[in-house]
């Protein structure tokens, strides 16, 4: 059976990363998808933590926004946004954070922000939510995003969330610790280099080329000693992925019909 | 101790123009009904502030209430960008928008530190960022203790905080819960807060440590059942995912939006009939 | 996850010679079952945190586990003063005690900074006050914004805390309610955490919004039913007035406290026995 | 009917200060008493905030602490400690607070920490409590002491509550607003002086004699121009009182009979 669409592999390679136990603050989209499904896979025990609350939240289904009733309901507890980032984030227990962004750099420095000059932008972005603080004080960073040469860009417009800054020890340097650990795009997995932290490719999606991903990428991309290929899904991941996300239509359907 | 006017009539009272407001909620509880009769009664010269600015924001911006935003994400949740915002930002239609950017943390910390009375709030944030760039109410401190760099923001006090709740009791003690957002800071931090609610009840039976806002806090408690259409209400409405889906065509052209806001809201005598239009409409 | 261990199994794991400890509670959940273990264990030169210290560290105190204490308040609440922490600073006996004094507001601000990961924590306070004169962890910082002149405050965080509950479920999730003090930042701001509970049960059955820490903040859950005696616990039991008033009398003195805590606190070998023992004394 | 005796006096007195509607914090003792008056007498309105965390509270009984539970079990709302003091106390949402202290100055400083040198005190007190902030943040306060020679003195040995520092604008000055509106003792009742801000005496109560008042004061105590004697307790206001500690004397005995 093969997965759907290059959507669902993000969340699969995503997914694959998150320990069981771990905590981790999830924003809506792949991340929340991809936190749910280890969650259900090989995660049962995994924390979940959205920063419009709720703490420990289990939902059956996927939430369409951060503050979703179902969210709350299925949750240990729930708690106000300024406690979710002062004690929870800020208070250094948050393992991963999953960031997306309209723009990356090659130092892993994200732009949600503006496209073009920020007093007269091209494209106006809604702008920082809660990425800065998720970049700056979860343990490790997941970084979701579509291979564009036009998304991962030799320097961002403008940094709305900090990555390495401007590589190697920088952003040590500045005072900040953990940092992103892995960029998952749709056609591979990038990672910062050891002492340059410059993103490289890892792994490479099943039939991806070396040339396709260089092609797609804004800045001069290179590979890590071993790039390996990813693991395609296994049954038990499309299986789990699958009922979750008929799961989220048959709610949100029922919901529509009771609203209207 | 609380009034309890008409929705019109509190708004009349409370908000006027340039004034610094704010009409929380994050997903949940939005005061919808407050911020269409904000709309309706031609406020102008507003500052808005919010965490989350979503499709009321974008009707007040695109209605042309707005002078200045305060906010740190400005979309349509689980569908995209704010397309009268954008338009303000990038063509200045209606007229041109001041913004102000935060981070989720850092104004929910500049909230509270207006709620607490102090002057600042700190947090570890906006290091290697470009935001304070462009944002002088953001500076770095040193911390006397640890040397460390800490970000302190400046306390914001709005003039209005107007925020939907599930109960109010007949004095005006205001009980809510679920996603609470910011939205105990943010009517603390207020100089008037004004509160819509489904119910007026005779006893709140709160469990204890609960999220109350005593009746002392609280300006204004107007009884509005639904008034946080199309957001939810914890234990009493679903969100209507629709209505915010369908904002996105509605508001993408001045044109279509403006007609929108005319039929619906404008003409609407009250958010009871708001609904009612688009009820017939969708039919 | 939390542990389940034995009360004594748990002290001993979690409380060294040494360690920077709090055990919290506002007149309400006094965690006297926990302290008790520690004396009885025979712990040394710990620093000892509360915003209001009262019987409990009192005992500490007289039988030597104490090097340094820091609080706000050292009293016996509605009776009158602590009589062994008196006899410690004014003589010296059982030896010197080191204190670092605080007000409850800047001592639950510097738990709020400990909890939230913040090198310090920030209010209005102090000026004009002695109390900075004496404890190097106070200094002032002016606003960057307004000018104004704030306290700032060293984060506390204790090497353990340990807090009494209502309820814990099989996984280790603590439920408390009622006057809640400074608990859950107290526990949230330590590298470890130990909970004594009234109950352990299936579900928590908490009210949304609860005052609640999640089994993982939570090294460990021990079930000590009436653990807070003589303070109360909400909905469980009443504050046992008389034990605060008797306390009086025996710690008076040197032998009358020594021979109480040999008689009552060292010979018995839980809990329960202990307060067995005072009943028998009181009849 | 007459007064028991000076404390009840002094309640009595203290709670005919207390307007309706006006938020006191109160601590435990005389305060709690002299706002529990007030609040079932002439200011049903009036709102209770203890430390420990209860607002809005409607005790029948006087609690013997600040943090019993009928403080819980009747109050609008319960936070925590740190939100009593950071949203509330310091948010100036508190009209009045009540303070006692172990010696006061002729400017209305407090000391509750020690008698002689804080390194090596004659009497180590118990300390600062909540009291520096609610001297500083209440829009006033009121300070109710004993009259003798060594509580009302010329200096206090340790500002532990900041009144009116050295007098004059010093307290302006250094920043604060509010400060101490009155202090009742149990011989008559001292109101800081327009101008120096120096304690003088306002009321005297009835059969208290000036001699007598300066005899029992630490400084060369002076008078306000225009002197009046303190009216004497109603029988409504009595009737009130000893309910209340009629009340209280039940429910504690109770409580005892309960317990062991």
């Amino acid at each position: 059976m093969p997965v759907s669409n290059t959507v669902d592999f993000m969340t699969i390679v995503a997914a694959r990363r998150l320990r069981n136990h771990c905590t981790c603050f999830v924003g809506i989209g792949i991340p929340s998808k991809a936190a749910n499904l280890a969650r259900l896979t090989h995660a049962p025990d995994i924390v979940l933590i959205y920063e419009s609350g709720p703490i420990g939240t289990k939902p059956d289904v996927l939430p369409l926004s951060i503050g979703d009733g179902v969210l709350a309901e299925t949750a240990d507890t729930v708690v106000s946004t300024p406690e979710i980032f002062s004690y929870w984030l800020q208070g250094g227990r948050v393992d991963v954070g999953f960031l997306g962004a309209a723009q990356i750099d090659k130092f892993a420095n994200l732009n949600s922000t503006v496209i073009g000059d920020y007093n007269s932008p091209k494209v106006r972005l809604p702008g920082a939510g809660g990425a800065p603080e998720i970049a700056a004080l979860a343990k490790e960073t997941l970084i979701i995003i579509p291979h564009e040469k036009r998304k991962l860009v030799e320097r961002v417009d403008f940094i709305t969330s900090a990555g390495y800054l401007d590589g190697g020890d920088a952003r040590e340097k500045a005072g900040l610790k953990g940092g992103p650990s892995m960029v998952i795009t749709d056609l591979g997995v990038l990672v910062p280099e050891e002492e340059t932290k410059e993103l490289v490719v890892q792994q490479l999606y099943p039939g991806v080329s070396r040339d396709e991903i260089k092609e797609a990428t804004g800045w001069d991309l290179r590979f890590a000693e071993e790039v390996s290929e990813t693991e395609p899904p296994t049954e038990t991941e499309i299986n789990a992925l699958n009922q979750l996300l008929e799961r989220t239509r048959i709610a949100r359907e029922k919901q529509q019909n009771v609203l209207r | 101790m609380a009034h309890f006017p008409s929705l019109s009539e509190a708004i009349r009272e409370l908000v006027h123009d340039g004034d610094t407001i704010a009409l929380e909620g994050f997903t949940h509880l939005i005061p919808y009904a407050a911020g269409h009769e904000i709309i309706k009664q031609g406020r102008r010269d507003l500052t808005i502030v919010r965490l989350t600015p979503d499709l009321l924001y974008d009707q007040m911006i695109g209605m042309g209430c707005v002078r200045k935003m305060i906010f740190a994400w400005g979309g349509n949740p689980g569908v995209g960008m704010l397309h009268r915002f954008r338009d303000a930002i990038e063509n200045g239609w209606p007229h041109a928008l001041e913004i102000e950017e935060l981070s989720h943390a850092a104004l929910s910390v500049a909230l509270t530190a207006g709620a607490s009375g102090l002057p600042m709030g700190i947090l570890r944030g906006f290091i290697g960022s470009d935001l304070p760039k462009y944002n002088k109410n953001i500076k770095f401190i040193t911390c006397p203790f640890s040397g460390d760099k800490l970000a302190a923001v400046r306390a914001i006090n709005p003039d209005v905080s107007i925020i939907h709740a599930q109960k109010a009791d007949r004095k005006g003690n205001v009980l809510l819960w679920g996603i609470i957002g910011v939205q105990k800071e943010c009517a603390l931090a207020a100089k008037n807060c004004l509160v819509t609610v489904e119910e007026i009840v005779d006893e709140l039976d709160a469990p204890p440590n609960a999220c109350i806002l005593p009746s002392w806090t609280v300006h204004s408690v107007c009884h509005v059942p639904g008034g946080a259409f199309p957001s939810y209400v914890h234990d009493y409405y679903e969100r209507n995912n629709a209505a915010y889906i369908e904002w996105d065509a509605i508001s993408k052209s001045r044109e279509t939006f403006s007609q929108w806001m005319e039929t619906h809201i404008m003409k609407a005598k009250n958010f009871e009939q708001f609904k009612e239009s688009l009820s017939a409409h969708s039919t």
